[in-house]
């Protein structure tokens, strides 16, 4: 199942340099529940990558561990590396990591809620060690990337919509000036004009500062009209990865992921009574 | 929690059975006598330190209701107990009323005091919560003291008649141990009982989520305010039983400090459980009294150290004990406890 | 032969009074071992010293007590202050055990009980102090007197007493103040005293209080000749309290301890061999010189009478209950009356002042009221 | 609560052709400071019935469920239940009424296992305070009849592999099945769901929406649904109301109002 | 004379008010950034007193001393911090108020060993002038005292809310973990917090004690200025301030009014009466961080 995947659809990615490889990990939980096993996957510089999986599939704690934040939740790598920018970062000190690039937007928006949208940015350039005028000349460039954040940058943040506080929260992310962008279901909750609108700028980000992109998405639709690459994790393991193409492709994904019945067409949920639970890949 | 494999339940029914094996009737039993010839081989020290250990039981098992299993940290145990200390020896001093009658109206008294301080449960919330509890004991002394003397005795305390069982006067540390037991075997069974049924179960529920609790149709303010009512009942009862045991009341035996120490046998014995706040009692009120023994004998090998040094290290040691216990066994003895049960019941066949 | 006995000292080396353990029981140590050097060695006698921390508790003040009563060997008690008096008076005639308590005497002492007070209730001591002050007193109109103490029992039972006490005197008591032994500030508490003009103001307070208010008083011109100072707060500690001498200079005090002789032999027992002991000849130490020396007499005397034979508490008791005492001329002569009254100790004070940094004495015995 | 019920069975030809909302909601009004949330909203729940509730964030969707079940005290307006008044009524209170609840972000007893979870549902179906628990011997038949209770929910909703589980280990799918399980557990008369399926696979969708379409089928229960997957709403919603801003924009049949210009211009956007 | 009543009230209350303010804002600081509700404070207070005085004694300056302390209460905080709380990471808070419970006894302990017998006073530092001023009893030592304490939380505050160091360590206060997503060294701002804490204490104890006796009761100043903190609120720096000034007021006021109705003791009851009475309103105290719950 873990075919070598080329990657046509980006020109001149090729085999060059990686920007992040996950190498064969293994990641426990206060030494005992084992999360992630034997998981790989890279993403080269200026790619954006999807990854998909169901619930509990262990996808927040790939990002987390490629972070180190799971360090806070007694979570450890403890097979494997991870490599970023040509140095082994696992289980590294999550500072660190921000420091060399790596940034997180954890799952559910979290907003630092007494302080305003301006003071949330602010706090974010603390790991750049830029002077004033940097870190203002940032701040404007998140603003001009989310101009309701402009209009808003002297509210409360706790008091900003869904909507909002993940654009803050995306914003807040790009002001430690990451060359690689973790991004946990920044979807959850969102209304569908927001999904869209929250995409578009990923893909922005992308394709105007060359940040790339790693994104945890449950709209594998969304995820997938964006996404270079994509993977597919479940109960711990990758068990699928492509293309765009080759996944939109992928008859099991098309099912379970996209909602595209083996007829072709699109499911509709009224006729899923009888529906049995099924998965090939697991069988 | 913990069964033996091979030991299944075979309904409901079982499953819910507090006690399952024919060893822990054994070891019930055996309990049992032990503690009704304990005074036999103790002798008065001993006999008296068993019986104020087990008054304190009783006020850190209702003190265990409101922490651990509703979750409101309270520092006004001891200031409850006083209460229920006073109202026990205004009904045998003052009203003449039989003993054990006083216990009761000391529990009482204690509760009602209790519930008015677990009002303000419905707005303010944690820390804020926990150390508005704090004025309980200012408000205790403040009052007591104001007071006209008729009522509370004022400043001098109220001395306390000796009880009377059955015609047989209690003045004799037996006495007064065989007359707090049935106490704390009551108080044991009483917080076991309320941890399993419905009432347990909705504190546990306000304590985790009180959200939750209140869209499944548990009025959280109800039961926070009937929590601190049933902690402030145990403190009273506790209260009631120093106060015979002593015999006397007076404001000053009911200190913040001791609030304190109630807290500290909760993290010792274990947060949530009846055998926590059991084995929390004696494990700290042992090393208090061991302490008090040891302390100076300690200091006379020491050259050059004062007294002075010996009994502020009873503070100093249990203050460690607590930060020790917090750190390395954050569920208490009960949790230490019940891993050794369980080995020994598996014994030699661990699997 | 050689006969052993145990005294314990109930004592505080934690809680509010922690400061004044060692002290205390440095004085207690210097005492016992006097006598077990004296009278104790000629009869045989070695007495054994054991001091127990009851933190001002009463609850550990019964553990201490239940603790030290199994010692078949123990004849006697000292206590320190009002728990231990609390919790330990109605268990000693059941162990049939004397007590003697350094401390005052309080209201709340019961008529039969066991427990013994060299002094006498504060609250007479200051009734005495008015009768003084009134002997003198040529005003028109009655003495205006303020009592000022703290916010606690003993406090509360001293103004109590002292109200009643004074009643029938030509004086009137304008003001009760009570202060909280937390109190941050007690100018409001100065600005009250002042307010009513009295011309005698008792200070009653706390260690702690104490110097605050003196301090108070002073800096706002405050006639401080006016001011009697408790015997627990005496002239001789509060220099050690770090009170500036010319702060109470004029002040006076009201004592049953004619500390400032030292010619009796209370003195000299402590003079020679003060080197040996951390203690000092002060107020705080010098409240618990007349118990241990109290009981220590009465154990002489239930020897003597026993004539080599092993004596009990009981043997004390009787000697303390019937005999006379003086505490080395640390004190006029005392005669216990427990089944009475017993708070009834010593029965006469003296005044002493500050002048020019030294104490004086500037009254005769002053008898104080039964 | 009895007497509506007998007039409903008196009128009982009218209440076929009009049958009496289970939930009828009228000009709601609901500030938090100068925030409007809920501006004059009118809605209704039939019997059977499948209402939804769609609109952009902070739309004041959530608002007006906790405005319901009485987490919020609305400043104007009424809410009537089966004929009752329960406006500005503890949430306790209502819930005892029979309105139940699950939330946009999941609040369940993380330390407690399943069973206890969906148990703590139980509560307002048993009886006993201080008293019962102190005669607990004789308390018991009650804990089973909860038990078997829960057990069927259990059965219902597949969680029968995770009973005794943590809750807390639980990713995303598991605790909001926990939370309507839990829900279910009340035997609520109307249930109110916030965003049940955020956050979940397309096929965890499914299994939701089977729940949700079963509830119907065999309870017949009402359910006041709030969802931002227009794909779910547009096939299982019987009605769709949309709010903007605290204000109503549309009601009606799914199909219709979800194809209006200016519900697609603020909440759909061009996809 | 009535305008000389209430002039001395508010000098009263003013100058006490700073003393628990003083006290309040080191809980805040350390609450604050490690959801710590550090109980043992007052024993700070305590400790930071023997401090001075042992180095007084050893014949420093009192200003050396008072340097000197803070360095050694900083070394306090951070030892705490490093052999308690930094164990205790990820507990929930409750957890960590327990520890501090049991620091509070350990320090108790140590404190009463390391008193000593002799009853000692704590000297003036601040200057011992004493002026009447519009009828007030004005002592140059409290006066100087208060400036000081305003001056420090005044800093405190801004250093808090308007310099980079300070807005990290505000962020660490609302969330450990999210802070740490955005690179923010989490160990290292709660680290400082309990360093800064320490110093404070030193500050308070300096001010507090002059011209006091010494004892180990001198922890008790943390229960007095308990409903200054939760008043305040408890993630407020400069709210302390004007916490502290409302009590102080409102018990000089009671000192003055209230206690010879009740024989004293109102003005120790009144903080917490009107604590109570105002969390009631605003549980959150009043400038307390109010969370937004979206349920
Ligand atoms: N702190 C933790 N301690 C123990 N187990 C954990 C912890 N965090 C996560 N897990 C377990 O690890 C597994 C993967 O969790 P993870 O949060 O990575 O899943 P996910 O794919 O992000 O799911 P979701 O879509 O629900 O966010 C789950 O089974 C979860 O129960
Ligand atoms: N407790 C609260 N305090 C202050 N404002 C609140 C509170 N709850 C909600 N709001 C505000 O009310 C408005 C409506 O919020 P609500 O949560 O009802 O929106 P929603 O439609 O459920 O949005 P979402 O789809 O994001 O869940 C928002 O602007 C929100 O910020
Ligand atoms: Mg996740
Ligand atoms: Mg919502």
């Amino acid at each position: 199942m873990h075919d070598v995947v080329a990657f046509a659809d980006r020109p001149g990615a090729g085999s060059a340099a990686e920007l992040l490889s996950v190498a064969n990990i293994e990641v426990r939980y206060q030494g005992t529940i084992l999360v992630l096993k034997n998981v790989s996957l890279h993403v080269a510089p200026g790619e954006i990558v999807a990854l998909l999986g169901s619930n509990g599939a262990g996808k927040s704690t790939t990002l987390k561990a490629i972070s180190s934040l799971i360090q806070s939740e007694e979570g450890r790598v403890t097979e494997g590396a991870i490599r970023f920018d040509g140095m082994n970062i696992e289980n590294d000190d999550p500072v660190r990591t921000v420091r060399r690039g790596v940034v997180q937007v954890m799952e559910g928006r979290r907003a630092l809620e007494h302080m305003s949208v301006e003071q949330n940015l602010l706090v974010a350039s603390a790991a750049t060690r830029m002077n004033k005028a940097a870190i203002r000349r940032s701040i404007e460039e998140v603003y001009a990337l989310f101009p309701v954040l402009a209009e808003f940058r002297n509210r409360q943040s706790g008091y900003l919509s869904g909507g909002q506080q993940q654009m803050m929260v995306i914003g807040r992310a790009l002001m430690t000036r990451p060359k690689l962008l973790l991004l946990d279901e920044p979807s959850l909750g969102l209304s569908p004009l927001l999904v869209s609108t929250i995409f578009e700028a990923i893909a922005r980000i992308n394709r105007e500062i060359g940040t790339a992109i790693l994104v945890v998405e449950q709209n594998a639709r969304v995820a997938l009209k964006h996404a270079h690459r994509g993977y597919v994790l479940e109960n711990g393991r990758i068990v699928m990865e492509g293309t765009r193409a080759e996944l939109l492709n992928n008859e099991d994904l098309k099912e379970f992921y996209l909602g595209i019945g083996a007829s072709g067409s699109a499911k509709t949920y009224r006729d899923i009574k009888h529906y049995r639970r099924r998965r090939r890949w697991l069988g | 929690m913990y069964r033996a494999c091979g030991d299944f339940s075979e309904s409901y029914r079982n499953d819910m059975r507090l006690i399952r094996t024919r060893w822990q009737w054994a070891a019930l039993i055996l309990l049992a006598v032990g503690l009704l010839l304990y005074p036999q081989v103790a002798g008065g020290a001993w006999t008296r330190f068993a019986t104020v250990t087990g008054i304190t039981i009783v006020a850190v098992i209702g003190l265990q209701i409101l922490v651990g299993l509703s979750g409101q940290v309270s520092v006004g145990q001891s200031a409850f107990m006083g209460v229920g200390g006073y109202f026990a020896a205004i009904a045998a001093a003052r009203l003449g009323v039989p003993f054990p009658l006083p216990i009761l109206a000391g529990a009482v008294g204690a509760t009602l005091f209790g519930m008015l301080f677990g009002l303000p449960a419905a707005r303010i919330k944690g820390f804020y919560l926990a150390l508005t509890t704090l004025a309980a004991q200012f408000i205790f002394e403040f009052s007591i003291v104001r007071l006209p003397a008729g009522w509370f005795g004022a400043s001098a305390g109220i001395a306390m008649p000796t009880p009377v069982i059955f015609g047989t006067p209690i003045n004799t540390p037996e006495g007064f141990y065989y007359m707090v037991l049935p106490f704390v075997v009551a108080a044991c069974f009483a917080g076991v009982f309320i941890l399993r049924s419905r009432l347990g179960r909705a504190f546990v529920a306000v304590r985790d989520n009180d959200l939750a609790a209140e869209v499944t149709g548990i009025n959280v303010t109800y039961y926070k305010v009937v929590s601190f009512g049933i902690a402030s009942f145990f403190a009273g009862t506790a209260g009631a039983l120093l106060a015979y045991e002593n015999r006397f009341v007076h404001f000053e035996q009911f200190t913040l400090f001791e609030s304190i120490w109630f807290l500290g046998m909760l993290i010792v014995g274990g947060m949530g459980s009846i055998l926590g706040a059991v084995l929390g009692a004696i494990a700290l009120r042992l090393v208090q009294e061991l302490l008090m023994i040891g302390g100076p004998v300690l200091v006379g090998y020491l050259p050059g150290a004062r007294y002075d040094i010996a009994f502020p290290l009873v503070n100093v040691v249990l203050g460690t004990t607590i930060i020790l216990f917090l750190i390395y066994q954050p569920r208490g003895l009960a949790h230490i406890y019940r891993k050794g049960e369980r080995f020994f019941r598996l014994w030699p066949f661990p699997h | 032969a050689q006969e052993t006995y145990r005294i314990v000292s109930l004592l505080d080396y934690s809680g509010p009074f922690a400061n004044r353990g060692t002290p205390v029981e440095q004085m207690q140590r210097l005492l016992v071992d006097w006598y077990n050097e004296t009278r104790g060695a000629e009869r045989g006698i070695v007495l054994e010293f054991e001091p127990v921390d009851t933190g001002y508790d009463q609850a550990k003040t019964v553990q201490a007590y239940e603790r030290a009563v199994q010692d078949p060997s123990l004849i006697g008690i000292v206590t320190f202050g009002s728990p231990n008096v609390i919790a330990i008076q109605n268990r000693l005639p059941e162990n049939r055990i004397p007590a003697v308590h350094g401390g005052p005497a309080y209201s709340l002492m019961e008529p039969g009980s066991w427990v013994f007070t060299p002094l006498n209730d504060y609250a007479r001591y200051y009734a005495a102090a008015v009768d003084w002050k009134l002997a003198s007193w040529e005003g028109a109109d009655p003495l205006k007197v303020a009592f000022v103490t703290f916010d606690g029992s003993s406090g509360r039972d001293w103004a109590a007493v002292f109200q009643t006490l004074i009643a029938d005197k030509n004086a009137e008591l304008v003001l009760s103040e009570f202060i909280s032994p937390r109190a941050l500030d007690v100018a409001v508490n100065a600005e009250r005293i002042m307010d009513e003009d009295p011309d005698m103001v008792i200070l009653a307070t706390t260690d702690q209080l104490q110097p605050l208010i003196l301090g108070e008083l002073h800096a706002s011109g405050f006639d401080m000749t006016r001011v009697v100072n408790s015997q627990h707060e005496g002239l001789a500690l509060l220099a050690m309290l770090g009170v500036a001498p010319e702060v109470y200079e004029g002040t006076y005090e009201v004592t049953s301890e004619n500390y400032v002789d030292q010619t009796t032999e209370a003195y000299q027992i402590y003079d020679a061999r003060k080197d040996r002991y951390q203690s000092r000849w002060s107020a705080d130490t010098l409240l618990h010189f007349p118990s241990i020396v109290v009981l220590l007499d009465a154990i002489d005397r239930a020897a003597e009478k026993a004539g080599g034979a092993r004596i009990d508490g009981a043997a004390v008791y009787a000697e303390l209950a019937n005999g006379t005492f003086d505490g080395r001329g640390l004190l006029q002569e005392i005669k216990f009356q427990n089944d009475v009254d017993p708070t009834l100790g010593v029965r006469s004070v003296v005044m002493l002042q500050q002048r020019d940094g030294k104490i004086e004495t500037v009254s005769d015995f002053l008898p104080l009221a039964e | 609560m009895n007497m509506s019920r007998q007039t409903d069975e008196l009128l009982g030809a009218q209440v076929r052709t009009a049958p009496a909302p289970v939930l009828e909601v009228r000009n709601l009004e609901l500030s938090f400071g100068a925030l409007r949330a809920l501006d004059d909203i009118s809605a209704e729940v039939l019997p059977g019935e499948i209402l939804a509730i769609v609109g952009p964030n902070g739309a004041g969707k959530s608002s007006f469920l906790n405005s319901v079940n009485g987490f919020y005290r609305p400043s104007r307006g009424t809410v009537r239940f089966m004929g009752q008044d329960i406006t500005g009524r503890r949430a306790s209170e209502i819930a005892r009424l029979g309105i139940a609840r699950t939330f946009q972000n999941i609040q369940l007893y993380l330390g407690m296992s399943v069973l206890d979870n969906l148990l703590s549902g139980r509560h307002i179906h048993s009886s006993g305070g201080v008293l019962q628990a102190l005669l607990r011997p004789w308390g018991m038949r009650d804990e089973i009849r909860q038990r078997a209770a829960v057990e069927e929910i259990m059965d219902f909703l597949e969680l029968q592999p995770h009973r005794h589980t943590p809750v807390g280990t639980f990713g995303y799918g598991i605790r909001k099945r926990v939370d309507l399980g839990r829900a279910l557990a009340m035997e609520p008369k109307l249930l109110l769901l916030d965003e049940p399926m955020a956050g979940m696979t397309m096929d965890e969708k499914e299994d939701m929406v089977r729940f949700i379409l079963e509830l119907r089928a065999q309870r017949g229960m009402p359910i006041l649904l709030v969802e931002h997957d227009m794909q779910v709403i547009s096939e299982i919603a019987d009605r769709v109301v949309v709010l903007d801003w605290g204000r109503h924009v549309a009601t009606g049949a799914p199909a219709e109002v979800l194809r209006r210009p200016e519900v697609v211009r603020a909440y759909l956007g061009g996809e | 004379m009535t305008l000389e009543i209430v002039l001395r009230v508010l000098y009263t209350g003013v100058t006490t008010g700073a003393i628990y303010a003083a006290v309040a804002v080191g809980f805040n600081v350390i609450y604050r950034s490690g959801r710590v509700f550090n109980i043992a404070q007052g024993e700070m207070v305590m400790i930071a007193t023997f401090m001075m005085v042992a180095l007084m004694g050893a014949g420093f300056s009192p200003w050396t001393a008072l340097v000197l302390s803070g360095i050694g209460m900083a070394l306090v905080g951070l030892a705490v911090e490093r052999l308690v709380l930094r164990r205790l990471v990820g507990q929930p808070e409750m957890a960590l108020f327990m520890a501090t419970l049991g620091v509070l006894l350990v320090m108790n302990g140590l404190g009463h060993i390391l008193i000593g017998a002799e009853p000692q006073i704590f000297p003036e530092l601040f200057g011992r002038d004493r002026w009447r001023i519009a009828g007030v009893n004005v002592r140059e030592s409290v006066l100087v005292g208060t400036a000081l304490i305003v001056a420090l939380i005044a800093g405190l505050a801004w250093f808090f809310n308007a310099t980079r160091t300070g807005l990290l360590m505000t962020a660490v206060a609302e969330s450990h973990q999210t802070a740490r997503s955005l690179g923010v060294n989490v160990r290292a701002s709660i680290a400082v917090s309990w360093a800064v804490s320490g110093v404070i204490s030193t500050v308070a104890a300096a001010v507090f004690m002059g011209g006091r006796m010494v004892s180990g009761d001198v922890a008790s100043i943390a229960f007095v200025a308990l409903p200054v903190v939760l008043l305040a609120g408890l993630e407020t720096i400069g709210g302390v301030l004007i916490g502290g000034i409302i009590v102080g007021v409102g018990q000089a006021a009671a000192a003055r009014w209230l206690d010879p109705l009740t024989e004293g003791g109102a003005s120790l009851i009144f903080p917490f009466a009107l604590m109570l009475v105002l969390l009631m309103i605003r549980p959150q105290g009043l400038f307390g961080w109010k969370h937004v719950e979206r349920i």
